[in-house]
């Protein structure tokens, strides 16, 4: 019970500090860290679940490589498409992206 | 526990590969030159460079040594003689042994020196090329064993080595295995005529005393593997286990080191294609293959 | 599924349970970082190094003044990372299918290969557009 | 005790590190161990490890008579050595700025192994001592610049902020003759900086951009220049050279690297220092003994140069027998040379069987006796090009690499690479009566260079042994006479010219045109847009010299 | 028991603790390696809690993306190295209030809930990967299809987005 607690905050806690992240960076790379972090929060409590409500439904299990997979989708789509706009400005800052298209 | 007895092999194991490369490089076999050489190395000034990232220039060192050693932590040398006999063993062998690139990458960008740098970059390429022939083949070879285990996957090479039930995934394995040390002609990161040294140049005196024992670790650690996933691990008649796992590891890492000496250094550009054009597909096929030949033939 | 036995499984002939076994994976981490330091507190009682003019520069080829090389590289393969990164995940799929596959026989394959020609699929996508080279 | 021992007082555990030390010497070798090798001598088997690069060596070895240029060079490297670290000066009298020679020794295989021994016994003494004196010389001093991350171009003497973009300016090494190109640089007013000072300015300001807490990456890339893929990357500057393992010693080429990709490829220069013009002239009998010490990787092709213009200018023929020993002793040379370049080949493809054998039959060939000699080794080097040819990955590796552009002025064999005849031996009698063909092959890569240099060494040393003599060319007597004179020779690297007036038994004044100075200009096409590995071989198929670089 | 909780705890504090760095640190490529490190110590807790599986993969998947990440921050991002000591953050204070406040809902939520018994034993790893297996084959059998259907429609866009096709 006190390790699923544990596992809870500190899901809790990367999910905020990913939060953080994602809002207050400025730059696609580091807004994508951002969002890792909070679905590495969000894999640790659906694995806390798992282990320690439900341990005999392995449904569980697969929502967490599910989570992993869109991770890495995550990832490949947003460098593909980084690297576009990278090429066409020479940027990948949002802020900028934003301000430009005005 | 069989925790000491492993070590102290691994630890054997490193110094005769030490001793094995010495003598294929300089061509002067010297059983004691390991020792000189750590001992010389050990009283070098060992030196950092200006404005490094302090931090990464001298954990790559430790965390290549580390994965090393936690991968070899799983592979048995005789029927129960292992460290830790992870019911996962076969992917966890892998997952310790990408921070080999992760130390790379830090110990290139640590110096910010040009170099090194290259290096580093150039090793993360190899692994985007080498990682996922070489985790297809061991899910080829868990197939068979119906486990993750190593001990279980040995197991199932009592009767027949995986080397010649699935040959096309030893070959594939062998290169990635190679690739995976930086052995010759795979060693684009420390290319020592083209980069002066790569991500190793900038280390000196016991760090890189460090980095040598490393390499020299992580070579027996992925002779190991080999064996244990192709070679049959500790199955062999007349010798005791532990006897037949030691030759077969030795005679692999031998082999590793003694073929890049006849064959110049791979481009990094063709490394990449082939890895991802004929690697790939042939991992594959191997896994179609295993796969027909576990239902029709079985195991 | 969730018995006892079930917990504390010896999932290896040593007798100790999984955690234990991470454990001693961890004592394994410490412990060589342990004799790193053992090493580095040996080699520095020998003899302070001596702080000079040059040598921590980075060794050049005989030059003095190279760059900062902290700048923004430009990594040639990134064609291939990027399918690297979408097709890596097939592995979390095939572990699990590859302990099953005896138990299942053919119906696994076809899945597996069905997912497999999928992504295959992507391989040959990336390769007709040219992710795989130099770019 | 040696010139580099570490500061501390001796004790048991230090005298073993010592003694440990003494018995595994790796050398970085300066010039390189191509010109050890040329010169004779072989560190390797007199038990010194070659190390790759300053940082992992332990003593540096100087080979010959180092010109101003090198020796700086040298002393950065050692300055870069980790202590204990030990100066090995072999057939060296003038080593400065290094500290002066640990140990010295002559020219010669022997006197090399009896220096090593003294080496490491002075290594075992006093790898540490009580008080280590500092290597403190004006060439590796350096004094430290301010940069911005983001532009190279700025540079200030002291810390401080970019008046561009308003970073913190970063510390970096500059050596002590460099001026800082962005000194006198205007500097801009700082406008008032906000957390979004970014969004007035908008991308039509210029350089004025001033915002300190977000800064435009538009702005900063706009104007760098773009890669193959469309992609702008910043550009480092990267010495490849002069003491670089992959490539000749001396050659100081510098690599703008986008990436791990060569975008600009600079070595327009030949060794700082080397062969004065000036000196080379005066009397005509030591003039080819002066010439030949030019490039020491092809002696006898220059000491034959001179002889040649000086009996031009002389109005003397050669004998047939003379004419027929100088074929020997240049195709010998041609041979070595071959070999030599394809032992430093092999370090740089990371084919160590190819190093160590080539270096081999190099040095076997240099300390041969005689024609009956080479005969045997002929038979080794067709053994050596035949399991080259087979070698896996070669062809893979070479070929497409280095090739040149059409109308690419080239002669010797890298010209014969690429499909042409050039060859000054075909003019010559004493080829003619041999039967001489040239090998011509198709492919002007480095492919086709290693194939035409390695039937080249079968065919000079077959023409050795039908010449039947290696003695080196007689020097023709000067005699008082006056007159000008003209020669070619057609050397290891492609076709040497020389024009020399010679008045009242001087040499006043010559000119000379050498293969490596004209083979300099293909460095650029060979290597620009190529990947780092693939540049290199490219330049190093070209087999420069940089010695003959003379200006 | 204890044990778990205490190797969860430590390998959890490790995680928030690299997870700060990521943000806390100039150079791109620590912040990329901070962010490998959160994750590998969030694999460790996997781990930790006896989902073996997942934990060792977790372990070997985000270090090869994670690098991969700091292929791309190193490429398109101004001062890689962090010499310049820049900040490259907007709207801070309401980030940051936005973070604290997540954190604390989500732990108020964990706190407050009743959870129920929790199993004091998983099944062992073995058992786990053979049943996560048979699971994927069987009953989840259209969510392992349908992630490869996903994984296709990503390499497929980034592929396009990124890739220039060379006119040659």
């Amino acid at each position: 019970m006190i390790t699923l607690l544990v596992a809870l905050i500190i899901g809790a806690l990367l999910f905020g500090i990913g939060l953080y992240g994602a809002l207050s960076q400025t730059n696609l790379v580091m807004i994508m860290m951002g969002v890792e972090l909070m679905l590495g929060g969000a894999m640790v409590n659906l694995v806390a679940f798992w282990r320690f409500l439900h341990p005999e439904v392995y449904a569980g299990q697969v929502f967490v490589l599910v989570v992993m997979t869109v991770m890495a989708l995550e990832m490949a789509v947003g460098f593909g498409v980084g690297t576009a706009r990278f090429r066409a400005r020479g940027s990948v800052e949002m802020e900028e992206a934003r301000e430009l298209k005005g | 526990m069989s925790f000491l007895p492993v070590v102290l092999a691994l630890l054997a194991g490193a110094y005769l590969v030490a001793v094995l490369e010495g003598w294929v490089s300089t061509g002067r076999f010297r059983p004691a030159g390991p020792i000189l050489s750590g001992l010389a190395l050990l009283g070098q000034e060992s030196l950092v460079p200006r404005t490094p990232d302090r931090i990464f220039f001298e954990a790559g060192p430790v965390l290549l040594l580390t994965s090393a050693l936690l991968a070899s932590a799983v592979l048995p040398l005789g029927p129960g003689v292992v460290i830790v006999d992870l019911a996962t063993g076969a992917l966890f062998v892998n997952a310790a042994l990408v921070y080999v690139m992760v130390a790379l990458v830090m110990s290139g960008w640590g110096p910010d020196a040009a170099y090194a740098m290259v290096g580093g970059f150039r090793f993360l390429g190899q692994l985007v090329g080498y990682s996922m022939p070489i985790v297809m083949v061991i899910a080829a070879v868990a197939m068979r064993a119906e486990s993750l285990a190593t001990t279980e996957v040995v197991e199932s090479q009592a009767a027949l080595w995986n080397a010649l039930y699935q040959p096309v995934g030893f070959v594939v394995f062998m290169a990635a295995a190679m690739a995976l040390c930086f052995l010759p002609p795979f060693d684009l990161p420390t290319a020592p005529g083209e980069l002066a040294g790569g991500v190793v140049a900038e280390y000196t005196g016991w760090r890189l005393a460090v980095l040598r024992l490393a390499r020299a670790v992580l070579v027996v650690t992925v002779a190991a593997a080999v064996t244990v996933f192709f070679l049959g691990g500790w199955h062999g008649p007349v010798l005791p286990p532990w006897a037949w796992s030691a030759v077969k590891t030795l005679a692999v890492a031998a082999g590793m080191l003694a073929a890049g000496r006849y064959v110049p250094r791979v481009r990094e550009e063709h490394l990449l294609a082939w890895w991802w054009k004929l690697g790939i597909p042939l991992a594959l096929l191997n896994i179609f293959v295993v796969g027909i030949m576990l239902v029709t033939v079985g195991g | 599924m969730a018995g006892e036995a079930g917990g504390c499984r010896s999932s290896g002939v040593l007798g100790v349970s999984a955690l234990h076994q991470y454990a001693l994976l961890f004592g394994m981490v410490l412990a060589t970082v342990g004799f790193v330091l053992c090493l580095a507190v040996i080699a520095r009682s020998l003899a302070a190094t001596k702080e000079e003019g040059a040598k921590d520069v980075p060794a050049a080829s005989g030059e003095l003044s190279p760059e900062p090389v902290w700048v923004r590289y430009h990594v040639r393969y990134y064609g291939y990372a990027l399918l690297f990164l979408a097709f890596d995940m097939e592995m979390a799929y095939m572990y699990p299918w590859a302990v099953v596959y005896r138990e299942l026989g053919l119906v696994a394959l076809l899945e597996m290969g069905v997912f497999l020609a999928i992504l295959f699929l992507g391989l040959l996508y990336g390769w007709s557009q040219g992710a795989l080279r130099r770019q | 005790m040696i010139s580099g021992p570490r500061e501390a007082r001796p004790s048991w555990l230090r005298r073993l590190v010592a003694r440990a030390a003494a018995r595994e010497l790796a050398a970085f070798v300066v010039p390189g161990p191509e010109v050890a090798r040329a010169r004779g001598i072989d560190p390797g088997a007199a038990g010194l490890a070659i190390a790759d690069t300053p940082r992992h060596a332990s003593v540096l070895v100087v080979v010959g008579e180092l010109p101003e240029g090198l020796r700086r060079a040298a002393a950065v490297a050692y300055a870069q050595m980790p202590r204990p670290r030990a100066v090995f000066a072999v057939g060296a009298e003038n080593v400065s700025p290094l500290p002066g020679p640990d140990v010295s020794a002559a020219l010669g295989q022997e006197d090399l192994e009896e220096g090593v021994v003294r080496l490491r016994e002075m290594f075992a003494e006093g790898a540490f001592h009580p008080n280590a004196p500092e290597f403190d010389v004006p060439a590796i001093r350096s004094r430290t610049g301010y940069v911005c991350p983001m532009h190279p171009e700025v540079v200030r003497e002291e810390p401080g902020q970019c008046p561009r973009c308003g970073m913190d300016l970063v510390p970096r090494e500059a050596a002590a003759g460099e001026h800082g190109e962005g000194d006198g640089e205007r500097d801009h007013e700082e406008a008032p900086s906000g957390e979004h000072g970014h969004a007035e300015h908008g991308a039509h300001d210029d350089m004025d951009h001033g915002g300190m807490g977000f800064m435009s990456m538009v702005e900063m890339t706009r104007d760098l220049p773009r890669s193959s893929d469309g992609l702008q990357m910043e550009w480092v500057e990267v010495p490849f050279g002069p003491l670089f393992p992959g490539l000749p010693a001396g050659l100081a080429l510098t690599f703008t690297l986008d990436g791990d990709t060569v975008a600009e490829a600079e070595a327009e220069r030949g060794i700082e220092g080397w062969a004065p013009l000036e000196g080379l002239s005066g009397p005509a009998e030591t003039f080819a003994d002066r010439l030949s010490g030019l490039d020491p990787l092809s002696p006898v092709a220059y000491r034959l140069l001179a002889s040649r213009a000086l009996e031009n200018a002389a109005g003397v023929a050669p004998d047939e027998r003379t004419g027929l020993a100088r074929v020997g002793a240049l195709e010998r040379e041609r041979a070595a040379s071959h070999l030599n370049w394809l032992a430093g080949f092999g370090r740089l493809l990371g084919y160590s069987w190819l190093e160590e054998r080539a270096g081999e039959l190099q040095l076997a060939l240099l300390w041969s006796a005689g024609p009956e000699e080479v005969a045997r080794l002929a038979g080794e080097a067709g053994e050596l090009a035949r399991r080259v040819e087979w070698t896996p990955l070669l062809r893979r590796r070479l070929g497409g690499i280095g090739t040149l552009p059409a109308g690419a002025e080239a002669s010797g064999p890298v010209a014969r690479a690429g499909g042409s005849a050039a060859d000054a031996r075909r003019d010559e009698e004493a080829y003619r009566r041999l039967g001489f063909e040239p090998v011509v092959l198709r492919g002007n890569d480095a492919l086709s260079r290693l194939r035409v240099r390695l039937a080249e060494i079968e065919q000079s040393l077959d023409l050795v042994s039908r010449a039947g003599s290696v003695s080196t060319p007689v020097v023709a007597p000067g005699g008082g006479s006056s007159g000008t004179g003209a020669a070619t020779v057609e050397t290891p690297r492609g076709l040497a010219t020389l024009n020399l007036i010679l008045e009242g038994g001087a040499v006043v004044a010559f000119e000379i045109g050498t293969p490596s100075a004209r083979h300099l200009k293909l460095v650029k096409p060979v290597s620009e847009q190529r990947e780092v590995a693939d540049a290199l071989v490219g330049i190093a198929s070209l087999d420069l010299s940089p010695w003959e670089v003379v200006r | 028991m204890l044990l778990q909780a205490l190797f969860a705890g430590f390998f959890g504090m490790a995680a928030v603790w690299f997870g700060v760095v990521v943000f806390r640190t100039s150079s791109m490529v620590r912040s990329a390696l901070a962010l490998l490190f959160s994750m590998t110590a969030v694999g460790a807790m996997f781990l930790a809690m006896e989902a073996e599986f997942l934990g060792v993969l977790q372990i070997m998947m985000m270090a090869t993306e994670m690098a991969i990440m700091a292929i791309f921050m190193v490429m398109y991002m101004m001062d890689p190295g962090g010499l310049g000591q820049m900040d490259m953050s907007h709207q801070k204070r309401a980030a940051q209030a936005a973070g604290v406040l997540g954190a604390l809902v989500a732990i108020g939520v964990a706190l407050l809930t009743s959870w129920g018994p929790a199993a004091n034993a998983a099944p062992g790893a073995a058992e786990q990967t053979r049943l996560l297996g048979i699971e994927l084959m069987e009953r989840s059998m259209l969510i392992f299809e349908t992630a490869g259907v996903t994984i296709l429609t990503a390499m497929i866009a980034a592929t396009a987005a990124a890739i220039e096709r060379r006119r040659r």
